[in-house]
């Protein structure tokens, strides 16, 4: 521990971001350096990540490897991790290396630029999940937006143009409104610290002012029904390691958003808005799963799903139960290497045979077994099957959801069929069948770099599926703590005699 | 009505006639004149005011230097005065509209507001400077200019500065080809500079060096 | 009736609303516009001197001694400017200023 | 001696103006060659610098000339603003110019004079010098927008720039003499004092005053719909001239406006707020929509400084502590940012002829990556996207708008801000996504310098180490006003 | 450790076969994992006779799973005697069928995979029926889903098999939902999931209600109805039951693994297995019945007409299983078991013959191509004999008989004793016992009697299985034969309650195992004359009269065509599910999110574009224009503040 002082937060957050720095001055042509400098950052961070899992103690709710600095009068550099956040931390540096190497022979164009672009990318991706004050946060979450667009807009497909800019523009649309509720806190509370503005009581007016502020980021960034419609584009678009990011990491900065910010902070707010979040969770999961049945492009089938599942997510967060939270968390991980590992997978084809038409593919396990194998691993995880990862979350949510409404339950566990009918229907189109497309007659199974590449995440899929203790473990303390606070938030709001008719039904059994 | 009412009357109604003529005069070098008339009405007003001095340098400067540069350009431009002014009321019923809703709204605010009572203008006067009987208006304004307001003097000065370099920079032109006349060098000029003296051999052909001349 | 300081702010006014009037609705010379400039400024010298005087303060005057200072350089820099047009473009017809727009 | 150390406060100026003067007189008698008048620019790089180190000397409030010129933190903060942005401009200017040989010994000393009306008008605590600082900066700006007067376009840019500020300082002019008429005196003090008197709110004569004086400084920082001269005097005018436009008399104007509507107005802050919350608006939307159509470049900053303006002005609407010191933060970091964007279009050059046209700058990161990562940088920037500088200068602004209360303001700012980014973005997409065009040649030394200086400031705002000194004086210079 | 033993030897071989497969050669895989199962098996039956006779039940945690706020699960194992029975026959067939399936899949170059499924499959039945919270059920529960959609898509290459193995997964899911929701339920309810305090506390909440989908509805029936559902499905019930014929399209031994022996049943060891909440559930114990009488004879009326070898067994299968949940409708839940009991024996048999069969013919299925095939391969004709003779339930009646004489005559017995409306379920039972008797027979027939009806090559080359297949046939006969009779005593005789102990509840008011024992003798009899009915017809029909079988097609002609379509259930679904489902998927795609969501997007940039178009036009380039805005903005600020002020003034 000492090695790093109190600063391994932010070595891990900005070691990336140094490296980046320095290998603007390496020559472009020197394409192998850029690469394996590229790779042992993300590999030395990751093992920094791991350091800090390690060192963390689950019994804690509060935030720890908690460092301040001065920083812009009032604002300060505060970083942090608590239960809620400490995972992603890892997943983001556990997911890195796997880009890089994803990445490896994909690229050839702009390689130090590329690497770079994906160095910094990490450094604010983690900056995110470890910023203790509302200004930092912004500007880690936002400042994302700049190596995202390049890598979509440089390294992406047919679209990227339209691509980059929708989803710049739309994540962008949804922040900016964030940022003045950020200040209308800072003003209403004196303080941008996120540890204390936990503590503060917004009045229940300027709570659903706030609230609505950052559910239009959040939303977004998730993406929620009817906001979504960036990603399927942003995906199709982009390389395969920005798609592993954006599905793996991105998407979950908005879950991550909802727990940190809405949850704890605008507590009433978020009881008066559940039915809103849950019809949109429900129409998100029931809707755009359909809409993936019909999908043509492999990768925006996938980001459907993704949908989805993030659907899951916002509905087992907006019950505000253990399960709900621990479930949301939960899913947000696994989907985090399910997803990534997804779009890992098609990158692999698509390096093959450069096209995303799910009809140009077709019996592929004849030639690649080793490909089909882990491609149904994660098929199934991404079903939701027990025993994999998938199931975990999407069964803790829907159990909290029973618990809030059984109509949400009943229409968010419908789909459970129609992620199996894509799903299913999908990995029959690319991988069963009789391989008949003379593209592919010739095509090889994995290199040992895929494999490497795949293992992991296959040996994690199935790993957490059988044994989630290690993330429920650590989130338990401090998802407790928060629907304490919450529920005890929301007694004293209403208490306080601010009431207000609440939608959320009461499905108390008689006892 | 008095003598100063009937003038008043006279020189206002002359100087909004002219100011209107200028902006609808055809041709430009009337509207100049009758901008010259404006000018010389409302030098008019201003010794009506008891501002002699002002009255006295609108009539100088403006008439006899502004006034005339703009004829003079006017007529340097040696422009189509025929081709011009043909669509002069286009937009004109919007733009008087806007216009005359201004004239309306100052008009009102300034004269309901001040006409009766100069409240604000008595009660405030008390802590600047004020004018002395015993001085002229030149005088008065002389005494001030070079006291209280020479930092005001010394800026008027720099614009004017700019003016200078602007308009010079703008418009002078060193023209390629044409010759100047240099008395310095015309004067220093001597006899051995000018002639030269060449020995000739029987038969000899004299070739011009245009070469040497400096 | 007695002539108020109302009387000469509203001439002013009149010839104020005269040179702006003279700038949009002047479509072809240029230089009538400068002169429309003109027209404001005697206008704001007017309304300085009149204030001047019903105050019993002379910072009017001496304030409209400036202006007319400063307008006599914008004068010139001015008309040197539309000579300048001229030389490039052989008009000062003001419709056809407009190379530059969107 | 003690005599003269009582102007020692106007020490810059008169730097500026003396230097101006000297250098024109070097200039006048020395040949008339590119290496004199070059020569003569770094003379008046110096002379700027010397004016900023000047001022920087001396840290308190005083009053000259029967107090109608005045030396306060604020406007201290504000000059060296200027001194910057007028330094930087030139430094800009000249390579370009000597590379197309046309470097007059008269540009840098329209400059200087321009840079000290600016100083005036900052320094301006009376309706006098205020006219008289602002003629002295407009005259000098009509002449160098005209500067190349062998252009049509040049001299159509200051023929439209001229009547219209002959029209803007008309309307101020008569704002003033209504002020006057109202305060009896054209001392700030005096109106101030008489502004907040009871019932001055509902005086329709000072009203009158501060909507026509506004008109004429709003004018002068572009705001919308007084901003129309912009697009095409940024179009038409040398760009090195364009770069200074944009960035000295915005300042200048802006620490103008800060001053008359915060001190002088300060009686009737529910008045004035109303045409700066309207101005606001008018120029953020304008701004972010007529942008996205442009193909020339320097029209399109034109706009976007339009647009910067109306951002700035959301913090003034707060009126205050919060919102001055957010709009001095604003006005530093625009500077940068502009200067060096131009520093970046001024690079753009083929053949030895200036290229203006946005599409021109397709592929710049395969031709030029440095050149392109700054440009997008400045873009980024300038769009508000954290952690660079732009960004901070947004929050602070609305910031203070939030404070204020001026919630349907800030919410159409950073909607705009999302819409205006949408070009930014247009221009990073061309340099990044397309193709490469040929080349531009190669960067000259000193345009190289300043996109680089101005990319590493915009991007290493984020440490306090660049932020908190300009953060903590924009507070000082903001607090001196209230 | 004998338990671990049981449940992890198949997992271990699957993993073994699964991955390693490719290196150590299809042979090893199958001894490994063969080996593995019939250690298993061994000791599931050493298991058997603790629990069963020793009443030894057991509880064994193996590890965490999901701990969150209340919910506390853990992988464990538990074992009574329903677990116990369970473990027997999955663990017995699933060895026969691994070792037959050495001889059956000779010629496949994916055996090690095949194995390694099969083992997995095994596995998850094992970790289902070893459940000791609802949570691992559904873990087994869906794995077992996920090795039926593997096994069935095994043969990737045939388009049917895979979308038979989408549709076995999907339907399945469709099951699954309801037990997601069950699940869910008891746990809101009891906050709790695990059997044991769940079966504790359901009592103190029958008869209370609680709120589910806006009504106030009857908490345990609801729970049961919701459960049942999942069991509906895996145990492909009416309505949930189109997978089933469906899945016939994998290898055969899977069939008769899966699709008759264990998987199937899983729903009805579920409903068993949750007895202590059924019991408190009338309402949803009769509506098992219904479903279970309904399925029952809905089935054996598609099993009349099809020409499928393996389809028609597929029908009867789910027509049997509609009979053990009949029997657990009316809360005679050892009656289902030993039916389910019975039924794996001759119905894997039954299956494993007709593979054999398919194996003989070169994999032709289709009856209509056989015929005269007893000559050709007769081990098989006897051993299919003997399934025949079970399934259609042989016997002497008040004596003794075949595995399913004894097992269905308990169940038509308590559907009796049940007391149904007008007796459905018990007319139902036996009308389709009728039934089940013909088809099975005309099975017989048509494969093995009259003259061949396959072309020549393939009948001169028909031969009997190598030993490898025949043994397993060998040994489930002796189950088909013995089972019912050896076990009825233990299962469903008088010490029934002292075999079973705790594992399954009966409701103090719940005397269906006594009043089953007194029905009239003509109840008793019913089956049996039905089924010798129904062997007289087939007789007559596929024997006596090859000709009368058209004949009455024709005269039914759309009564044929109802039976020979499956109800039309298929195209039913179609057009209500699947087809409406992809409509919505591509109205959802191209109008929702293209026309509406990025419609209105694009929409709001091209507005954008528009409006900035616009306003580049107010720039005209005109000074006139310029100052006209100038002066409109100044005159509008003094208008503006003329009206604001204007009043006071």
């Amino acid at each position: 521990m000492n090695l790093v002082g109190n600063s391994l937060l932010s070595v891990v957050t900005f070691l990336p971001a140094v490296v980046a720095i320095f290998m603007c001055f390496l020559n472009s042509e020197a394409k192998q350096n850029a690469r394996w400098i590229a790779l042992w950052t993300t590999l030395f961070t990751f093992a920094l990540s791991l350091l800090i899992w390690i060192n963390f103690d689950p019994n804690n709710p509060d935030f720890q490897f908690v460092e301040e600095r001065a920083w812009l009068g009032p604002i300060k550099y505060k970083m942090g991790v608590d239960g809620i956040s400490m995972l992603f931390v890892v997943l983001t540096a556990f997911l890195m290396p796997l880009c890089i190497l994803a990445s490896w022979e994909s690229i050839e164009d702009r390689v130090k630029e590329y690497m770079i672009a994906f160095l910094v990318l990490e450094t604010l991706m983690i900056g995110v999940f470890c910023a203790l004050d509302l200004v930092l946060f912004y500007v880690f979450f936002e400042a994302g937006l700049i190596p995202m667009f390049i890598i979509i807009g440089v390294w992406g497909g047919g679209r990227r143009v339209y691509a980059s800019f929708k989803f710049f523009l739309y994540t962008l649309l949804g922040s900016v409104l964030m940022l003045l509720a950020m200040l209308a806190m800072y003003w209403q509370a004196g303080t941008t610290d996120i540890p204390t503005l936990l503590r503060t009581d917004f009045p229940v007016g300027m709570q659903w002012w706030l609230w609505l502020a950052f559910f239009a980021s959040f939303a977004v960034k998730m993406p929620m029904w009817p906001v979504h419609t960036w990603l399927p584009d942003a995906h199709v678009e982009a390389p395969t390691a920005g798609s592993v990011i954006l599905a793996g990491i991105l998407l979950k900065m908005g879950g991550y958003g909802f727990l940190r910010f809405s949850l704890p902070m605008f507590p009433v707010a978020s009881v008066d808005f559940a039915p809103l979040v849950f019809v949109l969770s429900v129409v998100a999961i029931v809707y755009t799963s359909l809409v993936a049945l019909a999908q043509e492009d492999v990768k925006k089938l996938i980001a459907y799903s993704s949908v989805a599942h993030m659907g899951f997510v916002t509905m087992g967060i907006f019950t505000f139960s253990q399960q709900g939270l621990d479930g949301a968390i939960f899913q947000m991980i696994s989907h985090g290497f399910v997803s990534a590992a997804l779009f890992l997978c098609v990158g692999v084809v698509y390096d093959r045979i450069h096209t995303r038409e799910i009809s140009a593919y077709g019996g592929l396990v004849n030639r690649m077994p080793i490909y089909a194998f882990c491609f149904m691993i994660f098929t199934m995880a991404n079903v939701g099957l027990p025993g994999t990862s998938g199931f975990v979350g999407e069964f803790l949510t829907l159990l909290a959801a029973f618990k809030a409404n059984t109509w949400v339950a009943f229409f968010a566990t419908t789909g459970v069929i129609l992620s199996a009918a894509y799903a299913l229907y999908l990995y029959r189109r690319m991988i069963y069948g009789a391989l008949e497309k003379p593209k592919l007659k010739a095509i090889a199974d994995m290199t040992p770099r895929e494999i490497v590449v795949m293992a992991p995440l296959v040996i994690l899929t199935i790993l957490f599926g059988f044994y989630p203790a290690p993330i429920l473990d650590v989130t338990a303390k401090s998802v407790n703590k928060l629907v304490e606070r919450h529920d005890a938030a929301v007694k004293k709001a209403r208490a306080d005699g601010a009431t207000r008719v609440v939608i959320s039904p009461t499905t108390a059994p008689t006892r | 009505m008095g003598l100063t009412a009937v003038f008043f009357y006279l020189f206002a109604a002359v100087t909004v006639m002219s100011g209107l003529l200028v902006i609808v005069a055809r041709n430009p070098v009337h509207a100049v004149l009758w901008l010259i008339l404006a000018f010389f009405n409302a030098a008019g007003l201003f010794v009506l005011l008891g501002a002699e001095f002002l009255a006295m340098i609108l009539v100088v400067v403006y008439v006899g230097a502004v006034a005339v540069l703009f004829l003079f350009v006017v007529m340097m431009l040696d422009v189509d005065f025929a081709s011009l002014r043909a669509g002069f009321i286009r937009h004109a019923s919007v733009g008087a509209l806007v216009g005359l809703v201004l004239l309306v709204e100052l008009i009102m605010v300034l004269t309901s507001r001040l006409i009766g009572g100069a409240s604000i203008v008595a009660t405030k006067a008390a802590q600047v400077p004020q004018t002395v009987p015993n001085l002229t208006n030149t005088e008065a304004i002389g005494r001030l200019l070079y006291t209280q307001y020479v930092y005001f003097f010394q800026a008027a000065g720099l614009i004017l500065l700019v003016a200078m370099i602007g308009a010079i920079v703008l418009t002078l032109r060193h023209k390629e080809g044409v010759r100047r006349q240099s008395v310095s060098v015309q004067n220093a000029r001597t006899p051995a500079m000018a002639v030269e003296v060449v020995k000739l051999a029987p038969g000899q052909v004299i070739v011009p060096s245009g070469e040497r001349r400096a | 009736m007695e002539i108020g300081l109302g009387h000469y702010l509203a001439v002013a006014a009149c010839l104020f609303t005269l040179g702006i009037f003279g700038i949009f609705l002047n479509r072809k010379n240029v230089i009538i516009i400068l002169m429309s400039v003109e027209l404001m400024l005697l206008a704001v010298n007017i309304n300085l001197v009149a204030f001047s005087s019903y105050l019993g303060n002379l910072t009017g005057q001496v304030f409209a001694l400036f202006v007319l200072t400063v307008a006599a350089a914008e004068a010139a820099i001015g008309l040197a400017i539309v000579v300048v047009y001229f030389r490039n473009r052989g008009t000062i017809a003001v419709e056809d200023i407009n190379l530059m727009k969107g | 001696m003690s005599a003269l150390a009582v102007y020692a406060p106007m020490l810059p100026e008169l730097i500026l103006a003396i230097g101006a003067m000297a250098l024109l007189m070097f200039g006048v008698f020395r040949p008339e060659t590119q290496d004199e008048a070059s020569r003569i620019m770094w003379l008046a790089i110096a002379v700027l610098l010397a004016a900023g180190f000047a001022v920087l000397q001396g840290a308190s409030t005083v009053r000259l000339f029967d107090g109608a010129f005045i030396v306060d933190p604020f406007g201290r903060f504000m000059k060296i603003v200027v001194l910057i942005g007028a330094a930087g401009a030139l430094v800009l200017s000249f390579d370009e110019m000597a590379e197309r040989k046309a470097l007059k010994f008269e540009y840098p000393v329209l400059v200087l004079l321009a840079a000290t009306g600016m100083m005036m008008m900052v320094s301006a605590n009376d309706l006098i010098s205020l006219y008289l600082g602002l003629e002295l900066q407009s005259l000098a700006l009509y002449v160098v927008a005209a500067f190349r007067r062998d252009s049509t376009r040049s001299s159509e840019a200051g023929l439209k720039y001229f009547v219209l500020g002959a029209l803007s300082s008309g309307m101020l002019l008569y704002g003033a003499s209504l002020l006057y008429g109202f305060a009896g005196s054209t001392s700030f003090e005096a109106i101030a004092a008489a502004a907040r008197a009871q019932g001055a709110g509902r005086d329709l004569l000072l009203i009158f005053g501060l909507v026509f004086l506004l008109v004429g400084v709003a004018f002068k920082i572009s705001a919308v719909p007084f901003h129309m001269w912009t697009p095409d005097v940024y179009e038409g005018a040398p760009t090195p001239v364009t770069a200074f436009f944009a960035s000295a008399p915005k300042v200048a104007a802006m620490a103008l406006f800060i001053r008359v509507v915060v001190s002088v107005f300060s009686g009737i802050q529910p008045q004035w707020q109303q045409i700066v919350v309207f101005l606001a608006i008018a120029s953020m939307l304008l701004g972010a929509f007529a942008a996205i159509r442009q193909t020339n470049i320097k029209r399109l900053m034109a706009y976007s400084s339009i647009a910067n303006m109306g951002y700035a002005l959301v913090g003034l609407a707060a009126g205050t502590v919060e919102g001055v010191q957010g709009v001095l933060i604003y006005m530093a970091i625009y500077v940068v940012m502009t200067l060096g964007a131009f520093a970046v279009i001024l690079a753009m050059r083929r053949d030895g002829a200036a290229i203006e046209d946005i599409s021109e700058l397709a592929g710049l990161s395969k031709t030029n990556l440095p050149m392109a990562f700054a440009m997008a940088m400045f873009m980024f920037s300038m769009a508000g996207i954290p952690p660079l500088a732009g960004f901070f200068a947004k929050l602070y602004v609305f910031m203070a708008a939030i404070k204020a209360e001026l919630y349907t303001l800030a919410v159409i700012g950073v909607l705009a801000s999302v819409v205006g980014s949408y070009y930014y973005l247009r221009i990073v997409k061309l340099m990044f996504f397309d193709d490469a065009r040929a080349p531009f040649e190669p960067t000259l030394p000193k345009e190289r310098a300043v996109q680089w200086v101005a990319m590493v400031l915009v991007i290493a705002f984020v440490l306090p180490i660049i932020s908190s000194p300009l953060v903590e004086a924009a507070a000082a210079a903001a607090r001196t006003l209230f | 450790m004998i338990y671990q033993a049981i449940v992890f030897l198949p997992l271990l071989g699957a993993l073994i076969a699964g991955f390693f497969g490719r290196y150590i050669g299809p042979r090893p895989s199958e001894l490994i994992t063969s080996s593995f199962l019939v250690i298993a098996a061994v000791l599931s039956w050493i298991a058997f006779w603790q629990v069963g006779i020793g009443h030894a039940t057991d509880k064994i945690t193996l590890m965490r799973w999901v701990s969150s706020g209340e919910l506390d699960v853990s992988w464990g194992i538990r074992v009574d005697t329903l677990t116990a029975v369970m473990l027997v026959v999955v663990n017995t067939v699933s060895a026969l069928v691994h070792i037959y399936s050495i001889g059956y899949m000779h010629e496949d170059p994916h055996r090690p995979r095949f194995f390694a499924y099969l083992s997995l499959f095994t596995f998850a039945m094992l970790m289902l029926v070893t459940a000791d919270n609802f949570l691992q059920m559904f873990f087994g529960w869906e794995g077992v889903g996920l090795a039926s959609y593997l096994l069935i898509g095994f043969w990737y290459q045939k388009p049917e098999a895979n979308a038979a193995a989408i549709k076995a997964f999907v339907v399945n899911r469709v099951g699954d939902f309801g037990f997601a929701l069950g699940l869910f339920g008891v746990f809101f309810v009891f906050q709790t999931i695990s059997f044991d305090a769940v079966f504790a506390a359901a009592p103190q909440q029958a008869g209370k209600t609680m709120s589910f989908l806006g009504y106030e509805v009857d908490i345990l029936t609801t729970l049961c109805l919701l459960l049942f559902v999942g069991a509906m499905g895996k145990s492909a019930q009416f309505l949930l039951h189109t997978w089933l014929p469906d899945a016939m399209e994998g290898p055969t031994p899977v069939s008769a693994l899966i699709h008759a022996a264990t998987m199937v049943t899983a729903g009805v060891f579920m409903v068993a297995r949750l007895s202590p909440l059924f019991e408190y559930a009338p309402v949803a114990l009769q509506v098992v019945t219904l479903v279970g009488a309904v399925t029952a004879f809905f089935a054996a009326t598609v099993g009349l007409v099809q020409n499928d070898i393996k389809r028609v067994i597929a029908y009867s299968t789910c027509s049997q299983l509609g009979y053990m949940f009949a029997a657990i409708g009316v809360g005679a839940y050892s009656a289902g078991i030993f039916h389910l009991f019975t039924h794996a024996f001759f119905k894997a048999l039954l299956f494993l013959g007709a593979g054999s069969v398919i194996h003989a013919m070169h994999h032709e299925q289709d009856m209509r191509h056989m015929g005269g095939l007893r000559s050709k391969i007769p081990i098989t004709w006897a051993m299919m004999l003997i399934g025949t003779l079970a399934l259609t339930g042989v016997g002497i009646p008040f004596v003794a008989g075949f595995a399913g004489f004894h097992s269905k005559d308990v169940i038509v017995e308590a559907a009796y004793a049940g007391h149904t409306a007008y007796n459905y379920a018990f007319w139902m039972l036996v009308f389709a016992a009728f039934m089940t008797s013909f088809y099975s027979w005309r099975l017989m027939f048509m494969t093995f009697y009259g003259r061949t009806r396959a072309d020549h090559h393939t009948y001169e080359h028909a031969h009997e299985s190598p030993y490898v297949m025949l043994v397993p046939l060998f040994v489930l006969a002796a189950g088909a034969i013995f089972a019912g009779f050896m076990f009825k005593g233990m299962f469903v005789g008088d010490g029934y309650k002292e075999f079973w102990g705790k594992a399954i509840f009966e409701a103090p008011s719940n005397h269906i195992m006594h009043a089953l024992h007194e029905v009239p003798a003509w109840v008793v009899m019913s089956p049996f004359f039905a089924m010798l009915a129904g062997f007289a017809l087939s007789y007559v029909y596929y024997i006596h009269a090859p000709w009368l079988p058209e004949a009455t097609a024709n005269a039914f002609r759309p009564l044929y065509l109802f039976l020979l379509n499956k109800w039309y259930f298929d195209e039913l679904y179609d057009r209500i599910f699947v087809r409406p489902a992809f409509a919505l998927a591509r109205f959802f795609w191209k109008k929702g999110d293209g026309a509406v969501i990025d419609g209105a997007i694009d929409g709001t940039a091209n507005r954008v574009l528009v409006t900035a178009n616009n306003v580049a036009k107010l720039q005209t380039g005109y000074i006139y224009h310029y100052a006209f805005a100038m002066l409109i903005g100044l005159a509008a600020m003094i208008t503006w503040f003329m009206f604001r002020t204007g009043g006071v003034q």
